[in-house]
C-alpha cells in the first residue's frame, strides 16, 4: 500500500525528520486559507499516488493566497495518470534551495537486509540515476539488531561530499528514516528531494512512503490511512472478497487459483495472440460467492471478449468449482463466451457438470488458451458483424 | 533416495488442533508420511485424534522433539504466530522446518532468516506448499494424487503452477524425486541455488525442473549457479512476461520494481546457463521427455 | 562486583518480580520498628557478600519485634567467612511456602549467549543438585535480539512440573529476571529459593547478583551500590591505583606484571615448595608510584616472608621497573629479602641497577622462585632464631 | 608461509591519532608490517605523521579499505567505542579484525560475536597483545625484539607469559612460524581451536605451544580438537593451579567458578589427549628442544 506525500511526510516528521510546513486542502477555498495561514507563499501538490505530478501540471508554486487557490482550482478534480486528485498539500515554500539529494531506506532482498540509499543527484528520476551513473548512489545495510551506525551515515555523508558541519543532522535524518520504515512495516522510505537550503539545513521536500500489505493487520493506523478513493473500485472490491485482481487492457478475462498459474495463464493468453485483460488470483478455496464476484469483476470491463478459467484441483475439488461457475452464471446474464479448464482432483467430474451446461472446456491450458483467443475473436467478428 | 524428506523423516505439526492443521495432518498420514505428534501450547499432554489413529501433543517443540525423536516440522498456525513457531521449531535444533503460513510481514522474516542462518535449520517457505518425495513423504499440501515417484527434481516458486507441471509429468509417466514448492515470498527460508544444490548431489535426481516468477534476482542467481555448479540438466519455466511494472502479482515478491525482477531477464540469465526455458509449461514435458 | 541480597532484590522488584516486602537495618533498634511496621513476625538476615549465612546463623525468624531485636543484635557485628556483617535485611515472613524453586540467568561462555537454568529442586546448592542429580536442572539460551520467549518458559515450567495456572506469572518472573540480568549487565541473575506460597503465588525470597565489573562505567548508579566495607582494604586501595591484587595466604609476595604470568609466577612459586601470599598484576606501565603502592600491600601482610618481582619487559621497560622498585624501597623500611627478576626490553640495565642497590636478582622465573623460597626459609629461620 | 598475518597483511590501524595507536603503529612499521592507513572518524583527509613516513587517515574503514586495499585491521579505541569500531571493521568485510582493548563488557562482546558469526570476519581479542610472524608482520603489542622466525606456532590467552615462553624459545634459538594471543575475556573472537587449526593446516608450523589458564571451557574443548585433528605435537601450559575457587585472576576470563575452569581438569583433559603439559613454562623450552 502507497501512503500519500502528505501522509509520508507526517510520519517522517514524527520521527524527527525536519519537513516544510504545510496542510492538505480538498478545496480551492481551503487552499488558500492555508496558504494565508503560511505568509502567503506556497506550493500547490496534487496528492496522487503516482509518480510524473509535476510534468502532469499538479505541482504549482503560489506567490500569493489568490494564486494558491487558482492552482488549487486547477489542480482538484485533475487526472494524472488515470487518477482523480482529490486532495492538494499546501507547503510554505522551503528557503532557497542550495543542492538537491537523495535519500531513501528500502529493503534488499539479496541480501535480506533493509539498505540505505543516498545520492547527491537528488530531485530526479533515482532509477534514472542509478542506470546512468551508478557511481552516483551510495549503499549501506542496516543490520536490524543494530540500527543505523554512525561510522555508515559518515560513510554516505562523505561519499556524497556533505559538509562535515552537516554530518551530524544527515545522521539524525537517517536514524530517522530508518526507524520511520521500520516501526510502519515499510517496504520503501523515500526522501526525493533531501535539500540543503541556502542557509545550510537538511529538509525533507517531498515524501513517498509504501507499507507491507502483510503487515497493515498489526498497524491499524496505516491501515486507516488507505486511500480508498485512489484505488481502482473493482479492485477494492475483490480485496474485500479475498480475491487478488488486478485490472489490464486486454480482451480476455480469466480467472485462476493460485498467483503463479494466474501469470502463467496470462502469459500463455498472450502466447496465443490474445492479451490479458487482467490478473485473478481466486485464492485456494475458490467458494461458489467468490467465483461469482470475480467473475462479475471480470464482466464488468466491457472490453473482455471471453473469458479462460483455469482451477487446478488439489485441495479445492473441480465439481466444487464447475458448480460455482454454474451458480455464478446463473445470477449474471452475459453473452461473453467462457472456456472452463479444469485439472486435478475431481476434475472430470467437474468437467462433466459444465458440458452438460454447454459451457466450453479444454483439457489442457494451451489448449484453453487457444480457445478463448478464438472465441474472443470470434465475437469480435459477431459484434463487428452485427 | 531423494532431498530433504523420506522414509526417515519423523514429522511435528505446530498447530496440529487447527483447521488446517488437522486436515493436512490426516492427508500427509495417508500419503504414508510418519507424523511423530503435534505442537499447540498448553494442550501438552492431549491427543489428535486422528482418522488413523491417536498422536501426542506436547506443549513446546523440544519437549515434542526430546520425546518422539523428530527431525523435522510443519507450521499451521496464523502469521501473528508464525515467526515465533519458527523460532522455537529452530531453537529446538529441528534440521527441517516447513512454514506454510502467509502473509508474514518482511521485517519479521528478515529477523527470522538471521536467527536461522546462526543455526543448522533449514526452512521452506513461508508461503509454500511444501515438499512431496512421491513414495516416502509429503510435508505440506501438495496433492498426494498428482506425483508418482521417478528421478525428475523439482523446484518452484509457485503453488499451483507447480501442480499443474508435476501432474502433467505424472501423466505422461515421468515420475518425480522430490518436488519442493519454496513460496512466493520475498524472504524465505532456501531458494532456488539451496535445492538445486541438493538435487545435483542426490543420485536419484537425474534431472531438475525450475518454475520460476517476477520479482527478485533469484532465477538470476541459479542461473549462475547452473553454470558453473550443475552438472544435471535444468530446464525452466518463468512466470509473469505479461505482468506490468509496479504492481504485485500475488505473490509479495511477485513485483516487477524498475528495470530488475523482469521475466525477460530471468529467461535470458538461465539461456545464457544453458537452460532450456519453456515458454509455456505444458510444453516442459515434452522438452524432458 | 557482587550485590547484596538486598540490593538485588530490590532490582528484581523494579523488574515486576514479586519479594517479599522488607527493608534494611543497621541497628536492632531499627530491625526492631521494621519488624513491628510489617506486623510482627519477621525475618532477620545478615547482609554480607558470601555464602552460607544460614549455617554461620545470619538467619533468624522473629515472633515479634522484640525477638527480630535480639536477633538484629546478635548477627550485626558477626563475622561470617571473614566478613563482617555491618546490614541486616528485615522482610516481612513469607506466607506458608509450598514448593521451593531455582531460577537464574547467567552467561554460558561456550554458547557465548545468556541463559536461563530453573530447578523445582530450589532452596539448596544449585551446585550440588547440578552435581548428584544434573536432570533436575532445565535451561534454555536467550538470543539477545529476541529475548525470553514464552515457549522457553513453558518449556522450563513443564519440566519444572509447574502448575498450569502458574505458568504466565513465571513467565513473567523469567523475563523479569533476564530483563534485570541484560538492563544492569549482569553476570549472574540468581532466585534461589523462588517459592510457591500456599496460596500459589510465585515470590522470590532471596535473591543474588553478580555486575560485570567491565561495565561499572556504563551502570554509574550500580558503581554506588559497591559495599566498600565488604572488600578487603588492601584490594580496594590497589583498585584504585590501577592494580589488581588478592590477597592470599602464603609467604611470599608477588608483584608481576600480566595476569597470566602473574599466575604463573604464584604456581610456580608452589613447584617449588612456598605458597603464594597474593595474586597482583602491576599491570602494563608499571609506573613508579604503583610499583611503591603494590609493593606497601605486599608487606602490609605480616606472613610475607619474602617478595618475588617478575617483571617481562615488552613496553614496559626493564630500566624503569628497576629505578620504580628502587623508589619504592627508599619509601619503605623493610627488612622482608626481595628477589628480583627482570627479562625482555631492558632486563640487563635494570638488572644492573637492582645488583647495585644490593637486591638479589634472577634470570628466570625458576630460579627467582627458588632463591625467593629459600629466602622465605632463611628468613623464617632467622625469626625462629631471634 | 604463517597463519593469519604476513608479507600480504595490508593494515588499518582504527584509533591511530591515539597515544597507544600511535607508539604501536610506529612500533609495527619498523616492524615490516604493511601499515596502509588509518581510522578516525571526523579525521579524514588528514595524514598520520609517522617516524617513517606519512600515512593517510579516513573517516571510515569502508572507505579506508577501498581507497588502500586493506585487509586487516587493529582497533587501539577505548572500551566504550571498541564494539562500534569491531563492527564497523567486519561491516566493511575486512578478514581480519585485531582488538586490544581491554574491559569491554560481556553483553557487549556477545553482541559483537554474534554480529561477526554472520559474517566473513576474523577477529582476535579482544584484550589480547594480538599476534607476529617473525620476519613477516606484527599486528599488536607482541615485543618485536623477543622473536625470531622458524617452525613453532603458538597461541595463548595471556599476554606477558606468552613474551616469556616466546622469548624463551628465541634465545635458545628455535623460531616461531606465527604467536597469537587470543586474549583473556569470557567471550571473544578466536579461540584456541581456531588457531589450532590453522596451525594444523599452515605447512610451515611443525608443532604448536598452546598456553591456556583457569576459566571457561577452552582448553577441554582444545584437548578434543588436539585428540581428534591434530597430526602435529602440542606442548602445553596451563596457568592458575593455585588460583583460589570464586576469585576473578585479572582477566575477565580467569575464574574458577565452583567444579568447573580449574586448571587441574584443563591438565588431565590436555594429558589425555596426549598433550605434554609443563609444569613451569620454563620448562616447555627443553620439552620441545
Amino acid at each position: 500500500m502507497n501512503l500519500h506525500e502528505y501522509q509520508a511526510k507526517r510520519l517522517f516528521a514524527e520521527h524527527g525528520i525536519p519537513i516544510p510546513p504545510g496542510e492538505v486542502a480538498s478545496t480551492p477555498e481551503e487552499a488558500r486559507q492555508i496558504a494565508r495561514d503560511m505568509g502567503g507563499r506556497a506550493v500547490v501538490k496534487a496528492q496522487v499516488l503516482t509518480g510524473g505530478r509535476g510534468k502532469a501540471g499538479g505541482v504549482k508554486v503560489a506567490q500569493t493566497p489568490e494564486e494558491a487557490e487558482t492552482y488549487a482550482k486547477a489542480i482538484l478534480g485533475m487526472q494524472i495518470k488515470g487518477l482523480t486528485v482529490n486532495k492538494v498539500l499546501v507547503d510554505a515554500l522551503a528557503p532557497g534551495i542550495r543542492q538537491e539529494l537523495y535519500l531513501a531506506v528500502l529493503i534488499d532482498r539479496g541480501k535480506r537486509l533493509p539498505m540505505v540509499m543516498a545520492s547527491a543527484a537528488g530531485g530526479m528520476d533515482i532509477e534514472e540515476v542509478a542506470d546512468k551513473t551508478p557511481e552516483k548512489i551510495h549503499t549501506v545495510h542496516i543490520d536490524p539488531t543494530l540500527g543505523v551506525r554512525s561510522y555508515q551515515t559518515i560513510y554516505l555523508a562523505k561519499s556524497m561530499g556533505l559538509p562535515r558541519e552537516l554530518w551530524n543532522d544527515f545522521h539524525e535524518i537517517v536514524a530517522g528514516l530508518y526507524a520511520c520504515f521500520k516501526s510502519n512495516d515499510a517496504s520503501l522510505t523515500e526522501i526525493n528531494p533531501l535539500i540543503i537550503t541556502v542557509d545550510d539545513h537538511l529538509m525533507a521536500l517531498d515524501g513517498k512512503m509504501s507499507i507491507d500489505d502483510n503487515a497493515l493487520s498489526r498497524r491499524p493506523r496505516l491501515a486507516e490511512m488507505r486511500d480508498f478513493d485512489e484505488e481502482p473500485e473493482a479492485e477494492a472490491e475483490a480485496r474485500e472478497a479475498g480475491i487478488t485482481f488486478i485490472q489490464l487492457d486486454g480482451n480476455i478475462g480469466c480467472m485462476v487459483n493460485g498467483a503463479g498459474l494466474a501469470m502463467a495463464t496470462m502469459d500463455i493468453i498472450k502466447l496465443y495472440g490474445g492479451e490479458p485483460a487482467n490478473f485473478l488470483d481466486i485464492g485456494g478455496g475458490a467458494r461458489a460467492d467468490q467465483v461469482a464476484t470475480a467473475l462479475r469483476l471480470i464482466l464488468s470491463d466491457p472490453k473482455v471478449e471471453a473469458v479462460l478459467f483455469n482451477i487446478f484441483g488439489g485441495i479445492t475439488r473441480g465439481d466444487e468449482v464447475a458448480r460455482g461457475i454454474l451458480s455464478a452464471l446463473e445470477q449474471i446474464d452475459t453473452s461473453v463466451p467462457m472456456v472452463v479448464r479444469l485439472a486435478g482432483t475431481n476434475a472430470q467430474e467437474g468437467l462433466a457438470l459444465l458440458a452438460e451446461a454447454d459451457m466450453m472446456t479444454a483439457a489442457t491450458l494451451s489448449e484453453a488458451a487457444q480457445k478463448a483467443v478464438a472465441a474472443a475473436e470470434a465475437s469480435r467478428g459477431v459484434e463487428t458483424a452485427s | 533416495m531423494s532431498i530433504l524428506v523420506d522414509k526417515n523423516t519423523r514429522l511435528l505439526v505446530q498447530g496440529i488442533t487447527g483447521r488446517e492443521g488437522t486436515f493436512h495432518t490426516n492427508q500427509m498420514i495417508a500419503f504414508g508420511t510418519n507424523v511423530v505428534g503435534g505442537v499447540v501450547p498448553g494442550k501438552g499432554g492431549q491427543s489428535f485424534e486422528g482418522e488413523r489413529g491417536k498422536l501426542p501433543i506436547f506443549d513446546t517443540v523440544r519437549a515434542a522433539a526430546e520425546a518422539t525423536g523428530a527431525n523435522a516440522s510443519i507450521i499451521f498456525v496464523p502469521a501473528k504466530f508464525a515467526p515465533e513457531a519458527m523460532y522455537e521449531a529452530a531453537d529446538a535444533g529441528l534440521p527441517l522446518v516447513v512454514c506454510l503460513t502467509e502473509h508474514i510481514p518482511v521485517l519479521e522474516m528478515i529477523s527470522v532468516r538471521a536467527y536461522l542462518d546462526q543455526r543448522q535449520t533449514r526452512l521452506i517457505g513461508p508461503n509454500c506448499p511444501g515438499l512431496i518425495t512421491p513414495g516416502e513423504a509429503k510435508v505440506g499440501i501438495i496433492p498426494s494424487s498428482i506425483v508418482t515417484p521417478g528421478t525428475v527434481g523439482l523446484v518452484s516458486r509457485s503453488g499451483t503452477l507447480t501442480y499443474e507441471v508435476v501432474f502433467a509429468l505424472t501423466q505422461r509417466g515421468i515420475g518425480q524425486s522430490t518436488c519442493v514448492g519454496i513460496g512466493g515470498d520475498p524472504i524465505k527460508g532456501m531458494d532456488f541455488i539451496d535445492v538445486l544444490r541438493l538435487f545435483e548431489a542426490d543420485p536419484n535426481t537425474s534431472e531438475v525442473i525450475m518454475i520460476g516468477e517476477i520479482g527478485g534476482n533469484a532465477e538470476e542467481q541459479a542461473a549462475r549457479y547452473i553454470a558453473d555448479h550443475m552438472t544435471k540438466r535444468v530446464t525452466s519455466f518463468i512466470a509473469g512476461l505479461t505482468a506490468p511494472p509496479g504492481r504485485r502479482m500475488g505473490h509479495a515478491g511477485a513485483i516487477v520494481e524498475g528495470k530488475s525482477g523482469t521475466a525477460e531477464g530471468k529467461i535470458a540469465a538461465l539461456e545464457a546457463a544453458g537452460v532450456q526455458v519453456a515458454k509455456n509449461p505444458d510444453h516442459i514435458v515434452e522438452m524432458i521427455a
